[in-house]
């Protein structure tokens, strides 16, 4: 037999005129690289690309603003800025209750990534879309997911994954960085609808974003302007590995160019900072120019999970260095400074969180468990001849 | 307008697998603005072996897409745009580099429906042509089926005559769960045979009796169905009635036909290209075994690829399951 | 020095399998300098199950390195590392979390010593925690032995009690080729053992008989060798002699041993947390059928995971196979 | 049962003084990220970080020389790298004049690539690493292998892969990207064993840069500062993928900060720059500063290989521009301007690497197929005992 005959594909041997004219190429919009035109002409060094990386930062720790950067929001709006994210703490704090009695099943605490979470979420339109990872239940809950239905899922039940009609949220994510993809194809998705105003967000960390997932996903998103907002909590820790030795870059924001796609850093723990910038990126996402790299800069201040014990490899004057940094008091001390808000304010917020916290906690804790058969119900749209016998036997145990 | 790929033909044509798989695809982006179809060179090149040729051409770009080289993405993104109200058909260039995409696979696309409870399910079809044959280089020749058939949530199907690849990649992506299908490459342009231009199905989960017979039962899919009914053929001359099942669906496998050819015959050879450990022979015989022992003759015999690496081109047709090992398991079976 | 993990003991020491993994890790560190320890939080936290606890204090963070947060870099370093004359022992954090590294598993640590005809042959164990038990989130219970078992050029062990934990790392660590060390998260402490401090080795490839019967054979590996016991005794108490072979290594399988038991009794029933399609079970019941059906009673019967995701903590202990399901198929195999 | 009793790794349960005291944690080097204290003090806007990239171009198209930046190369030094292409190229051509006799597999042809794998190629020393992808032909028969194992190879024959000893190169790895990360672990294990020359080159394409395993490889070399350089062709095309459908970024080298490493892009098909820039990346690695990614952009001249129909997707037009552009071409215009060459030494060396390669030719056509027994017999140190089975069956097939 003539070696090779068979190993080159079957250009020749398939059907019609297989060899385009250079007509239907050029109809087609000449696939031809932009680069084709550019070397061997010049000489001798040229810069074929800068790039530089801004952070934004709005308050200072002490709550005192950069009056020229003060996003224009009304005062209920600001409050409603520092409501947001009381509100996310109480329900974090809750569960973190929950867990220490045995009633909750591991937990990863959003505490201290508030302002991230809290100055994304009023920025979002009701149509637009979340693909989060495990630690994104301050937007969730803003975003109009019931806080029953997290907390039930974390107490192990995926009927909390029933989230209702409406309300655009993927399930959580657990392998790191995966659901960036999604959020860079459902953003696509988006575009191809012909959608002008609805965006997916695909949330990541640090940790995550030195993942091959996160490549592709900020890759493909940028070849294909996919309405996608990529928004990266780096909370400085994957567990226990710092973010310096997560990658020898010194933000993750500093990446964008690298997808041609524009980014910045936002200080994470300043929801004025980070409401604007949100603002930013989502307008420019919004007018259909493509994703966003945005960074917050914020800080884990609970252990990984309360499977995690962080006195292990973090030092406790790096947690009260942030505790000073505090998302909620530092958005609490300029509401002050302006009159916005008082202690009286502040009971009453109190009080109103903690009794929809409470009433979420009797509601999940009142479902009984689902049924054993329900962990062959939902593989398939219709069961197969073997679940159907594992059905059989799961339902006879039951009885 | 008319290209090479596509069909415009009113009346049953001869075609090859390749194109039956082409058509199939072209009639259903007809029928269904959700579908899309999306991959390495999908789009101008028309794919590696052309079986998306003339879909750019009469779709345009926004359904046929050609992705950047990273199939963890091609993945990844179908979930999103499955999640989006889209149907895509993802080309994986071969079955060897489909590993980066399988964290999405595995870990997602065979997960979502139930994940979500059911809000989700992900109407989407993985392509890959498998298996050895074309005396290609290294990772173009793997058949890794049985990873795919272990993963709950995933449908595995592999057809052998291009009037099935048209059946069935239509009803892989009318399938509401995702499927993949995995394209004997072997014999994309091996033969052709009428297909109809119609639009019809062929069900996922019914094997076929490609042609039947008493004594012992040779049950294969994709290229090795060949081998099977060539063997079949020289057991006839030796007065040996040889049944011929083509599987075509891996996975949910037809359990009944499998039982019925057994207990029929008494005798079982099972072969495929994939290594034999842990493969899909293994779980055929074992099944087997579990409910129709009484009316085996013999041990259910298993005719596959070596527990090794798919060789070289120049080593290649040693590698591959052929007639002479179909007829030394069978006769194996009949002296038992 | 002494640190909670590694033993200073000079005479045997009760310890828990994550501690004799521990020890056996840290023996061979101390034993052979080119012995590496690299994943996600290996060093500063020790593990998320503290297996490698006390080895970056010991052996410092040129051997004990915290790796980015990336499976396909751990493993794929890990090949450069091994052909640079190290003997990388990587830690995946869960077997839910090695798909991304399956490429590099599956492309390239499978076939090195192949591709280069023996001159790169690749020294590497990769460590992860499988299985169920722990009331975990998604993704932390995944058993997925079946993918390794089903790929020529790797070696699956799965051990079962301390003893063999430390001994069979240690034949991981000094093995030439690529070697998958699957530990059951679940027994992880659930139990204490004498373990030797000495160095010594337990062989893959050979499975031990965890318990000797003569009426049925069950066979299981990693931590449904406990469910074995347990209906072990149960069948005690009505007259029915078991044997619990404990498999260990999946790949290479002892032969043997899982024919000497099925000849003997006549009857077995394989037990696994993972599921049934295409299952290491298969495996084992289509072996036995094809080498010993005459010497069988009863088909082989298969006690796997559903074919199904594994259900988050609420529903896990209908998912896990228990005590009563092994009764259950062993009741078959006698009312047969 | 509590529920989530079981759900917490067993921090609690294991021995030991687990939680380490802060003095132990000091003592193994704070693992504080170093961003830990830049947020809450600044304001308002700052720049985190500034990146330039450059290109490189020496030659232009028609052999002219910028004089300031031509690399100190003695006249002879100057002819080597002239030579090496020529020999690349004559070694490529008669691959694929092999391959349409049928005497030959599939092949990935070289062409138009040789000035950056001669470039290269005079920099490395005996004692570096390649991992190379599977165009990297040129390179590899230069740093000592013997042109008939890379025939063999193509030809279809693993025998090729086995290099004689003491030639430091990888077998050819296929699946795109994933020996970058093979790169990552040889120079991460060369600094470990206190090599202070050696280095490992990573070779991949412009597709491949869209890989997963492309940024795990670059981030984790980073991390780890191993003595990698990442050497990247960008040949404009993947298959019939142009580069501008393959990332919205507009070059690779502008990647090189979203891993805290130098990079530049060079002219790859003027072999004076790619020399040029070879050396300063390789010194940069050498002298233990970590990786660098160096960017060749450079022009695929042929189909991507021989199963492959380059005039299905490509303008004769840009095929057309880029031979005005020819590596070998500008290098020869150079030195036969300098006097440094002529037809005469042309002719003789035309001569002399076309015997070579005939005698090459015929070594490899003369090898015999191995045995089938081949196929099982290097999968493990020893054979299980299924192997010995599968083993015997191919013996006797062989009588
Ligand atoms: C692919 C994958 N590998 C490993 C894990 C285990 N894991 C869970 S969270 C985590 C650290 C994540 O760090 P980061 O991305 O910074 O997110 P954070 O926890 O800080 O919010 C790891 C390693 C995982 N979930 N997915
Ligand atoms: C992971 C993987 N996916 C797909 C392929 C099939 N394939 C072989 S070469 C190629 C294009 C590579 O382009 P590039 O990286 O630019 O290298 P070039 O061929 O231009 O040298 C593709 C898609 C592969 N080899 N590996
Ligand atoms: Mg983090
Ligand atoms: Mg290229």
């Amino acid at each position: 037999m003539r070696v090779g005959r068979l190993c080159r594909y079957p250009v020749k041997r398939a059907r019609g005129n297989l060899v385009q004219p250079e007509a239907v190429i050029k109809a087609r919009g000449s696939p031809k690289s932009d680069l084709a035109f550019e070397t061997g002409d010049k000489m001798p060094v040229t810069i074929i690309h800068e790039a530089r990386t801004e952070r934004l930062e709005i308050l200072d720790r002490s709550g005192k603003a950069d009056e020229a950067l003060l996003p224009k929001l009304s005062s209920e709006e600001m409050a409603s800025l520092y409501k947001l994210m009381v509100r996310m703490r109480r329900f974090d704090e809750k569960a973190l209750a929950l867990q220490r009695q045995g009633r909750m099943g591991t937990w990863g605490s959003v505490r201290g990534q508030e302002a991230c979470q809290a100055g994304l979420a009023v920025n979002l339109l009701k149509e637009d879309w979340l693909a989060p990872s495990f630690r994104e239940h301050g937007v969730m809950i803003s975003h109009g997911i019931p806080m029953r239905q997290i907390y039930a899922l974390w107490r192990g039940d995926e009927r909390g994954h029933l989230f209702p009609e409406g309300v655009n949220c993927l399930p959580v994510s657990i392998p790191v960085a995966s659901q960036l993809l999604h959020a860079a194809g459902l953003g696509l998705g988006l575009k191809l609808r012909g959608e002008k105003s609805a965006v997916a967000i695909g949330f990541a960390g640090d940790g995550a974003s030195s993942e091959g997932d996160f490549h592709e996903a900020l890759n493909f998103g940028g070849v294909f302007k996919s309405r996608t907002l990529f928004f990266i909590q780096n909370n400085q820790w994957a567990i226990s590995v710092p973010f310096h030795k997560q990658t020898a870059a010194r933000s993750i924001a500093q990446r964008a160019p690298a997808y041609g796609m524009p980014g910045m850093q936002v200080d994470g723990n300043d929801v004025l900072a980070v409401y604007a910038a949100t603002k930013k990126a989502l307008d420019h996402v919004r007018a259909g120019n493509g994703p966003y790299l945005l960074e917050c800069l914020t800080y884990r201040m609970e252990n990984h999970t309360t499977a995690d014990d962080a006195s292990r490899y973090r030092l406790a004057e790096e947690l009260a260095y942030w505790k000073e940094r505090d998302p909620i008091d530092r958005m609490r001390a300029f509401l002050v400074s302006r009159k916005l808000w008082d202690d009286k304010k502040g009971q009453a917020l109190l009080e109103e969180v903690s009794a929809e916290v409470e009433a979420e906690v009797k509601a999940f804790e009142a479902e009984p468990a689902a049924p054993a058969t329900d962990i062959v119900d939902f593989m398939y749209k219709e069961r197969p001849w073997f679940l159907e016998e594992q059905r059989a036997l799961l339902a006879r145990e039951a009885r | 307008m008319a290209t090479a790929g596509i069909s415009t033909a009113e009346k049953t044509e001869k075609l090859t697998l390749a194109q039956a798989v082409n058509h199939g695809l072209a009639q259903e982006m007809e029928r269904d603005p959700s579908v899309l179809v999306m991959g390495e060179d999908v789009g101008m090149d028309g794919g590696v072996f052309r079986v998306t040729e003339g879909l750019l051409d009469k779709f345009g770009p926004d359904r046929v897409m050609d992705t950047p080289l990273a199939e963890s993405a091609i993945v990844g993104a179908a979930v999103g745009l499955a999640i989006a109200g889209f149907r895509p058909v993802c080309e994986i260039q071969f079955t060897g580099f489909v590993y980066p995409a399988l964290n999405q696979l595995f870990a997602h696309a065979a997960r979502y429906r139930n994940r979500s409870r059911g809000r989700y399910p992900l109407p989407m079809v993985i392509r890959m042509p498998y298996g050895g044959g074309i005396h290609p280089p290294e990772h173009h020749s793997e058949s890794y089926e049985a990873l795919f058939a272990h993963t709950p949530g995933l449908k595995v199907v592999i057809p052998s005559t291009p009037g099935d690849a048209k059946g069935l990649i239509v009803s892989a992506i009318r399938d509401d769960d995702p499927v993949i299908f995995m394209e004997p490459k072997r014999i994309y342009r091996a033969f052709r045979e009428e297909v109809s231009p119609e639009d019809y199905t062929v069900p996922i989960g019914q094997a076929r009796i490609a042609a039947d017979g008493k004594d012992v039962a040779i049950i294969a899919y994709g290229a090795m169905v060949r081998a099977a009914l060539e063997a079949r053929e020289t057991l006839a001359r030796r007065n040996v009635s040889a049944e011929v099942v083509d599987l075509r669906t891996i996975n949910p496998m037809d359990i009944e036909t499998i039982l019925r050819s057994a207990e029929k015959t008494g005798r079982v050879v099972v072969v495929h290209e994939a290594p034999r450990n842990a493969g899909v022979g293994a779980e055929i015989a074992a099944l087997i075994q579990e409910r129709a022992m009484l009316s085996l003759l013999a041990p259910v015999q298993r005719v596959c690829g070596f527990d090794a690496v798919f060789p070289f081109p120049r080593l290649e047709e040693h590698y591959l399951p052929a007639k002479e090992r179909v007829l030394e398991a069978v006769q194996k079976t009949l002296d038992f």
